[in-house]
């Protein structure tokens, strides 16, 4: 982990309020891990954790959604403008180790991770992708997924529902998820009823990004863990979900 | 040129970092040379290991942030067989903070704390006194001066009492932990404040209320430790919202000998050494030898 | 939708000027329509006129700035005569904000007020106590239950006490107001700050101390509201670095009835009339028929 | 006096730390007046007052010197940016009733005003420019100037030493300054004892800007003034200064 500036190479806006924003850092990066960045210099006062969503010869990418103060100044970012940078953070996940058929379930900005993983896994991937509003992101996948199922509540053409309403968990070897609690928890509930491993990317708030202030911790059965350097991953049935 | 006696120990800079900003230290050591810090001081430490606050524990506000942790940490045992040596290889003052919620703790966690090789002990008095029903000991001067007094009888390391800045009268309550016994006083610890979230109609935090820190304290955080250092005489150590070299040195023009770095570890985690140099700096421009010429100036 | 009966008088929304912060009305007619606005409250009147302090009176700091105006003001004999008229013909409540060094300065300039017609007395209860060595009334609960008593006495106008946030325990200076005749609070005032010019190497202000205001007080002075509204029965006025809607919707829920800008005004001269138009767009997504529903629902 | 969003037009650096922002403000601006300027959202917290330098078919230019968090912004506005102004503000200068010989004394960036009131005056008008640095904006002023004379500190061909030493009240019918409170108050002195009268540019923290706050206090004979709408044109003798 290390804390530096960098500059940006591109900021590209791909759907209302969603960019992907691609930083020169050279860093060796695992899947599922997060930096937390800062494109200002006191106001607001903390970084903002994002997970890499792809990582391509010293470029990192970043995909993430316009929601407040900060995202919104790093939607206004323009090639070799300066960002900090902290990490890469985080345990991520040892990708390899999984075999078989695979699904990725993200709700909303959730894909952003899943892309890297993708990348790094082996098996037959299916990545099931929710979408409150318009679908993002989802052509990346089509190199590295079997099949790829959308719901969005907004455009046509696509399933209108809950994406628990059209995955099956006994169908798969390793579910990996990454959206709102509400989603993982009940992903999480289906997957226990079949035994299926799965893995979730939890998001909380986070001052330090290093372990240090205790502001992001998650309920596990071993006690309060910290989501930056104890996760972002952690095993589904872990998690004490609060929502 | 930067170097500070202070309760008979040597700092070789006044710049340290604040309880529970810094975890331990390793947290940081990827990333920063730790033994270049002043001093170090623990995430508060409570006599038995702490799961602290449920919910929400961190919400930025403009200016700073509010934090509701509720002092989660180890237990003074645990700290000692798994944390301490390690913090001990930066080559840096040790300063274990200590929290309570009756006295009895306070005083068990310092006897045990003065059994170690910390070289001094930085106590709380912002925690809320569980017997006499959650208010903080940190307010009212008389409760706090009981518990400095105890704490005082049981330890023979140094001891410097951190007030809360919610306190009725900080200064009245400077004087009292001195009398009590405090070989320093070190201030301030957050401010009492709250958040609402408007969607959800409920605030923002399980507790209700949470400490505020960061730049939007500094201004009161500098008035009390100008008021405070006028006020007694044992060294004082300040903080509160000191993100840069001027911040800092306003501090230390107040009268602080020692200053501590909090939320601005996360605003950015070189902030602590870059203040470092930013004094250096300053000193040279202005040709002041020694913070002795400045210090308490105004 | 957000009309608000406060003290009897019709407010026909929730935001106000804070004192201090918008003159007599008039400096901000030709920027925004002051008629607008739920109600004026004038600069700090005193009994004779003031020229207030010397150097620097205002000195802006992060998340906010530190003002050191010292109650300049043409005393209230010269405000019922140049400036009252003018106020009126916007057409909103006038709250006349009254300070004074003295019970009898009080005294005096309430009587006075309350032969015109403004609409209600707001009593700044911060002001420095000039024949008892300078603290503020608004320190300790049982000197401001004097000033408010005998004020009280002395107006049959609807009495608001604003108070200081400097105030040893604000929840029982606050009951002890309502105690003393007090028909609203209002809260809160500046924040006792400083700020040191390093290169001059002494404070910013002739009086080295300042008042604090802006975002970097919210939330405290939130927090203050919320503890105050519940503890009281009569209706809340509640401000300290509201500078958006959200920020106005929080204090509501926290119990105000209604609330004051400040600071804000300077940030951005249309701050009031913004607040205004965001909280009636909040209430119509989240269909909120009337501020009651919302009003300390937390 | 309004207050409103406009663009900017340009934004050119001249000298190290010294830039001449123009922005689109159609307004019917008086020599000696300014306006705060704010290109930002929430912080620093207040807007910045800055002198019209000069106006010119509906743009108003300003020449400011980089100090601190809010200048540093203005320096990095580019065309089509937005500012939100409010102004323009202040008595300014009737340049119209002034006969005869005048002298333009500045100190440093004191130099941004007098451009607009150069041009605004019909008599015969000298400029004394004073510079710590290297001196700016000068070749501005021959259009309007008789004579332009011309201190540095640093800058080799210029002399050396205070404006105060090459001028000589005697020979003016008025006098108008702008520049550090210690310059404009040896001037008034100056001034005082051939009688001339001197008018100067105050400069006060401002937080309001529209008479309100009474931050900007300034002492004269007549008591307290607010810089902002009772200045910032003063009468050199009514001014009590502190300096
Ligand atoms: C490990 C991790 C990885 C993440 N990866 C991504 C990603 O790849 N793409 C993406 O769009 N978002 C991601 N998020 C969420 C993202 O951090 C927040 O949306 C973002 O911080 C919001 O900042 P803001 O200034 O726009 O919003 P504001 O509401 O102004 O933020 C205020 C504060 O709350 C924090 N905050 C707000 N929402 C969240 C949230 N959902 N999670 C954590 N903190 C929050 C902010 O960091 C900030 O401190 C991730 C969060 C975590 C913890
Ligand atoms: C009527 C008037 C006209 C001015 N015209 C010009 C001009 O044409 N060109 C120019 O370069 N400067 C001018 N100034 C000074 C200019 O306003 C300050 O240099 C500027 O505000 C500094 O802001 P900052 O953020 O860079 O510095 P900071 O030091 O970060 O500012 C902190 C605070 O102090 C205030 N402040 C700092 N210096 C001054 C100062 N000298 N005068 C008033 N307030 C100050 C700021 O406005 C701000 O509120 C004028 C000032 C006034 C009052
Ligand atoms: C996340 C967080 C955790 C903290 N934990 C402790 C603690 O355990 N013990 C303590 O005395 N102070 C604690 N504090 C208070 C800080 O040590 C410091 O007094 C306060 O934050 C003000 O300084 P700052 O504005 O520089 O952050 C904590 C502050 C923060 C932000
Ligand atoms: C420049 C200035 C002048 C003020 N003058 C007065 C005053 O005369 N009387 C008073 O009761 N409060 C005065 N105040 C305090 C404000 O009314 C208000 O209580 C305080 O600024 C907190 O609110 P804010 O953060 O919204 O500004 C003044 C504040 C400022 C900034
Ligand atoms: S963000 Fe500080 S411990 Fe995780
Ligand atoms: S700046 Fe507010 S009165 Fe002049």
């Amino acid at each position: 982990m290390e804390y530096k500036e960098v500059l940006v190479y591109s900021n590209i806006k791909v759907e209302e309020d969603i960019y992907v924003l691609s930083l020169i850092i050279g860093d060796d990066v695992k899947a599922g891990q997060f930096y937390m960045l800062k494109a200002w210099d006191e106001e607001p006062i903390l970084a903002r954790p994002i997970s890499v969503h792809s990582v391509e010869d010293g470029v990192v990418k970043f995909a993430y959604q316009v929601k407040g103060r900060g995202t919104k100044i790093l939607s206004s970012l323009k090639p070799e403008d300066k960002v900090y940078v902290l990490g890469p953070i985080g345990n991520g996940l040892d990708t390899q180790k999984f075999k078989g058929k695979i699904a990725l379930i993200s709700g909303g900005i959730g894909i952003a991770p899943m892309l890297q993983i993708a990348k790094g896994l082996d098996g037959e991937i299916d990545l099931y992708a929710g979408f409150n509003k318009s679908p993002y992101l989802i052509d990346e996948f089509r190199k590295y997924c079997t099949n790829i199922y959308v719901t969005s509540e907004k455009d046509e053409g696509y399933f209108k529902g809950f994406i628990t309403e059209i995955f099956n968990p006994f169908e798969y070897n390793v579910v990996i998820c990454c959206g709102p609690e509400v989603m993982m928890k009940r992903v999480v509930e289906m997957c226990k009823n079949y035994a299926t491993p799965v893995y979730v990317l939890m998001e909380n708030k986070m001052a330090c990004g290093v372990g240090a202030c205790l502001g992001c911790a998650c309920n596990t059965k071993e006690g309060k863990k910290r989501v930056c350097v104890d996760g972002p991953v952690f095993k589904g049935t872990d998690v004490m979900f609060s929502a | 040129m930067l170097d500070v006696k202070f309760c008979g120990i040597d700092f070789k800079n006044p710049v340290l970092v604040a309880s529970g900003t810094f975890g331990f230290g390793m947290e940081y050591e990827k990333i920063i040379d730790v033994s270049r810090l002043g001093g170090l001081i623990t995430k508060g430490l409570t006599l038995n290991k702490k799961e602290g606050n449920e919910g929400i524990r961190i919400h930025e506000v403009r200016g700073g942030m509010l934090n509701s942790i509720g002092l989660q940490n180890p237990g003074i045992d645990e700290f000692i067989e798994k944390y301490l040596e390690g913090m001990k290889k930066y080559g840096v003052p040790i300063i274990a903070n200590l929290g309570g919620s009756s006295i009895e703790d306070y005083v068990k966690g310092a006897e045990r704390l003065d059994k170690t090789d910390i070289d001094m002990i930085e106590l709380n008095i912002s925690c809320p006194n569980v017997k006499e029903g959650g208010m903080n000991f940190g307010i009212k001067s008389s409760v706090a001066k009981e518990v400095v007094k105890s704490v005082r009888a049981s330890t023979k390391k140094p001891l410097m009492v951190k007030l809360s800045p919610n306190a009725e009268d900080i200064v009245d309550m400077a004087v009292k932990c001195v009398e009590a016994g405090a070989d320093a006083i070190s201030l301030v610890n957050t401010f009492k404040g709250m958040a609402i979230d408007i969607y959800k109609r409920r605030p923002v935090f399980n507790n209700t209320f949470a400490g505020l820190s960061g730049p939007a304290i500094k201004p009161i955080a500098l008035r009390m430790v100008y008021e405070v250092s006028k006020a007694v005489d044992v060294p004082v150590c300040g903080l509160g919202g000191i993100i840069d070299y001027k911040d800092a040195v306003e501090f230390i023009m107040a009268g602080a000998h020692l200053i501590q770095i909090g939320t601005a570890n996360f605003m950015n985690p070189r902030a602590s050494i870059e203040i470092i140099e930013g004094i250096e700096r300053f000193m040279e421009r202005e040709n002041i030898k020694s913070l002795d010429e400045i210090r308490g100036i105004v």
